[in-house]
């Protein structure tokens, strides 16, 4: 059997297929469905500093080939989700990887302050959630925010720090530059689009919010593009995600240039999808007689 | 990867689909269904209607793109389920009344075949807007069967009579019996519908706050004890 | 029967209904399948100045709800077009929308000067091809090239002027502001999205361009949220596309702020879909008894 | 919309499907089928098979997606088809050989019913690589009928005994007739293949760059004179 393990940054995967944040909860649900150690990691559902109750109103809406999430960020706070799920997490033989939100600064850096003093793998930060009015996304928009952030936080942890950044970017290659220039370990890519959705019978938007965050195969040839484009200018690994549905996706990715994938949407298709990502990685291992992934990635 | 051994409309709107296997399941328990490859891109939530050696049944009604497909597909066919999901109906004794609601009454016929023979007394209670369908179905688990066409059931309904009420349908008819008087204690269990995505409780679209907090109907739920919910 | 009449700018269309540039010709081949007549305008195949060849190698490429085009502006340049096209065009009872591309200012100034001497009802200015190399959507990236070309162009020309702008733009809204400040009629959003296919056998790009241009129902969420995004920043008018395959579609367009429809893709699929639009919209008007399309123009 | 009538399996990918109503269409011509709504997004280019009274069907070999869900309805499904397209074979005098290698026979079987009558010879090579399949059907409209299964039909071909041949199939192969030397003037007709959107000439994804310039597979071909094409 083919050896799919990758290195991200100083990280060791067991293999590149990593549960997308915020579509797989704290692991525990699928871990009913199969074990969910065979993942190489697990990127939990996006942590604020604050318990959030998330968006009022409608919040997924089916589109052709993609779903808008309007969650915003519902989720335990930082102090819950150390005594309530990361105990579980760390009994895992997987890597986890902590996704962090928030609104401001100031709390991003408390919440990755208290999550430091724990034993994580891996930190995300989510400076590209288009469902919190107040913030998060604001972050990833601009370059100098985006670079300000970034500083910031790489001086108060240690711990491998990968930043997830938005296609709503205005330059998503010069905020990807400005991360590693500031001592990211690795980039994800990509968040959600910005969409829209209207009721024309009420004459209203379908969220609350207005808008919302398009994921799926929909947005999977702009994804794959992005992560081209970064992966040509930037010389630290990256997360690779977006509509990735099948193997065939996710080697699409990893010749676009991403080191490790990420698996959102497709896990609400199929529950078992990732395991079958993981199988299809292997397949293809063998019947292209690849020894290791590092031969593929980004060879287009 | 399941096969259909039978797709039937009873009335223009109204399907039951009955696919191949050994499915288990609560009362109140839903599936998620896909009878197609790609598109639409979500599987849809339906109820179990009944299971028996061999099958489970599902009663639906077409509303959009994918209960459509679904009523296009053909015995033979082959369609992809995953579950059962959700808390659905609580075990319970006593006097027991199960009220549905147009297509709400699709998980009450498993409903009363399971409870029939363990508690006292087993009444339903079906309200249609046009016409009745499935009656001599339901008349079997029932003691007493009352129906009404056009009207509201709730009508009939004396929850004062019963220990434990369970209903399911339109909001309105769920929150008129919530808000009926109860002299005796009468619990009323109410089963919500949410969009929902994944269907085991990861990915929070489908959160409902209730009065103990923020829920998620396909893991919590979709039962839920009537008095903690807020209606529209 | 309702009145479909919507003003644009100063130009009056019989209804909102436009077929998008590139996927409609220059409408001899559709007016074979049915009177093009029926609709509110042609936006022409893109123009440039000199007859072009286009890229090689494959040129479309199916997607998930999408396609992606690599057709590079193929084109017989603006003198043929004068010469070939132009005479059927005006012989039409619609709005002739001259879209043109270039590659560098000075192609774009010449190309809008020799149109400008002709009659032709509007000029759309394509600042946003992903489909060439050497230019086009360059000037649609970022706002200050957009500006100059957008000055540039007004000084030349009188026939009102709409200017297309790419979705790839680092800041949707304050190009369309600053096309406003420079004199444009209106704002065309959206053209394609760029993006990438690959062919994991070969382990290279569909595409010889290798980035290529994304279009239909799958981009429509994020379409339509530029459109609203457009719409409650500028005063002048938008022609709204993107992935719109039906009447129900292009209402959700007009209700996030657009004007008139552009409709591309789903010629393809339907090629009688503009007339059923047309008609849809009708029979929308009926129903929720509009008298006019104004009523709900922006109205989320 | 029209309604099939038929969709049969000739080999373990090969089909046909026969739909009715009442269909024109020149030899050498394609409709653009879709028996889906919306997913996949694009329909697909099919030759002309036959066409009679009340019918006209399609010989495909199922490829991916789209021919996958065509080989999937079912007689008295619905379907959409718009056409003719193209620019066909040539109407002609004379000697005339048709060659189709593998699924490229599609078209020349309603090019053989329609010449017959009208020109001097018609004979048709059919190459397979596996199994021959219609061979009593082709055999029907030609003078001679010429198979091959797992060599190349090629082999057998003596262009010099023609005036015409119509040829379609592995561009490998019409570029081996192409090249093969004429003292007859034999005139060589080949029918290409490229990914369509619109199917009538409007779009420019299907160009195709012939020694007379650019061209449109769907407009100005599918079928071009041998000589003026790029082969790969
Ligand atoms: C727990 C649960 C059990 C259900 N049991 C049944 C049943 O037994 N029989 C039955 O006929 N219906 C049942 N429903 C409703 C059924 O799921 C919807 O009618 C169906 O999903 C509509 O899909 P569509 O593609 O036809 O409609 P569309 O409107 O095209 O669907 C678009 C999207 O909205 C979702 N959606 C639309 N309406 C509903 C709804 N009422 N509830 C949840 N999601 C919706 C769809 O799943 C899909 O994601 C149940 C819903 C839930 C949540
Ligand atoms: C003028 C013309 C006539 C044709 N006649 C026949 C026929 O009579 N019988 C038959 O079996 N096939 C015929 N083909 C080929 C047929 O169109 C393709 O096999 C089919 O489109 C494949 O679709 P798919 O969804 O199964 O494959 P996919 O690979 O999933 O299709 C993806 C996309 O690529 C396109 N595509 C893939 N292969 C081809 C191809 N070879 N040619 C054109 N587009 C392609 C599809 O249309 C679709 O847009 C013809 C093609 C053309 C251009
Ligand atoms: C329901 C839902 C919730 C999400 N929540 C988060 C989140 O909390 N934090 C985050 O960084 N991304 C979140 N995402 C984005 C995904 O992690 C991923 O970036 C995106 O969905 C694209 O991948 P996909 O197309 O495979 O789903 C969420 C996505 C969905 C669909
Ligand atoms: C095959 C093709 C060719 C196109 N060519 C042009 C062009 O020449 N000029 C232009 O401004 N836009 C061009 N476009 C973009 C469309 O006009 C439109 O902006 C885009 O396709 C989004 O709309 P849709 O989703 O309805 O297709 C082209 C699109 C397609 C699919
Ligand atoms: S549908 Fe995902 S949590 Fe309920
Ligand atoms: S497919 Fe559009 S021009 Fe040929």
């Amino acid at each position: 059997m083919s050896n799919t393990q990758v290195n991200f940054s100083s990280i060791e995967f067991k293999n590149p297929v990593i549960t997308a944040s915020g579509t797989f909860g704290f692991g525990r649900e699928y871990n009913e469905i199969y074990d969910i150690n065979a993942l190489g990691g697990i990127s939990t559902k996006g942590i604020t500093l604050k318990r959030r109750r998330g968006n009022k109103g409608m919040r997924i809406w089916e589109t052709p080939s993609g779903i808008m999430n309007s969650v915003g960020l519902e989720n335990p706070g930082v102090d819950d989700f150390i005594r309530d799920e990361l105990p579980f997490l760390k009994k895992l033989d997987t890597n986890m990887i902590v996704n962090i939100g928030g609104s401001t600064l100031e709390e991003y850096i408390e919440a990755v302050d208290r999550v430091s003093k724990q034993k994580v793998d891996m930190i995300e930060l989510n400076i590209s959630c288009p469902n919190v009015k107040e913030g998060g996304m604001a972050f990833g928009i601009k370059t100098k925010t985006a670079r300000k952030i970034v500083k910031e936080i790489r001086q108060i942890t240690n711990i491998p720090l990968i930043i997830k950044l938005s296609p709503n970017a205005e330059d998503i290659v010069a905020i990807a530059r400005a991360c590693e220039e500031e001592g990211a370990d690795g980039i994800s890519l990509i968040n959600t689009f910005k969409g829209l959705a209207i009721d024309i019978n009420n004459r209203k938007p379908i969220f609350d919010n207005i808008y919302a965050g398009l994921s799926g195969p929909a947005i999977k040839p702009i994804a794959l593009r992005m992560v081209n484009e970064v992966y040509k200018e930037v010389s630290i690994p990256i997360m690779g995600m977006g509509g990735i549905m099948n193997w065939k996706d996710g080697i699409e990715f990893m010749m676009a240039g991403a080191t490790c994938i990420q698996v959102g949407t497709a896990n609400f298709i199929n529950p078992h999808i990732c395991i079958e990502i993981i199988k299809g990685i292997e397949d293809f291992m063998d019947r292209e007689n690849i020894k290791s992934l590092e031969e593929i990635i980004g060879i287009i | 990867m399941a096969k259909i051994i039978g797709n039937e409309a009873l009335s223009e709107d109204i399907y039951i689909i009955i696919i191949e296997g050994k499915f288990s399941g609560e009362i109140g328990q839903f599936y998620m269904l896909r009878g197609w490859e790609e598109y639409p891109l979500l599987s849809r939530p339906l109820s179990i209607y009944d299971i028996n050696d061999g099958n489970i049944s599902f009663l639906y009604k077409v509303i959009g793109k994918g209960t459509k497909r679904l009523s296009e597909l053909k015995e033979g066919d082959n369609i992809n389920l995953q579950g059962p999901y959700g808390n659905g109906f609580p075990k319970v004794d006593g006097k027991v009344a199960l009220v549905g609601g147009g297509i709400g009454i699709a998980p009450l016929l498993y409903t009363g075949k399971i409870l029939e023979d363990k508690v006292d007394k087993l009444d339903i209670y079906l309200g249609f807007r046009e016409e009745a369908i499935l009656t001599d179905e339901y008349r079997k688990y029932s003691d007493e069967l009352y129906l009404s066409i056009g009207s509201n059931i709730t009508d009939q309904l004396d929850i004062n009579k019963y220990d434990y009420i369970f209903t399911c349908g339109p909001e309105p008819m769920m929150k008129k019996i919530v808000d009926m008087k109860s002299d005796n204690n009468t619990k009323i269990y109410v089963s919500l519908e949410k969009h929902m995505a994944c269907g085991i409780g990861a990915c929070l679209v489908c959160s409902c706050e209730t009065k103990k907090g923020m829920t998620r109907v396909c893991k919590d739920g979709p039962v839920y004890l009537g008095e903690e919910v807020f209606y529209e």
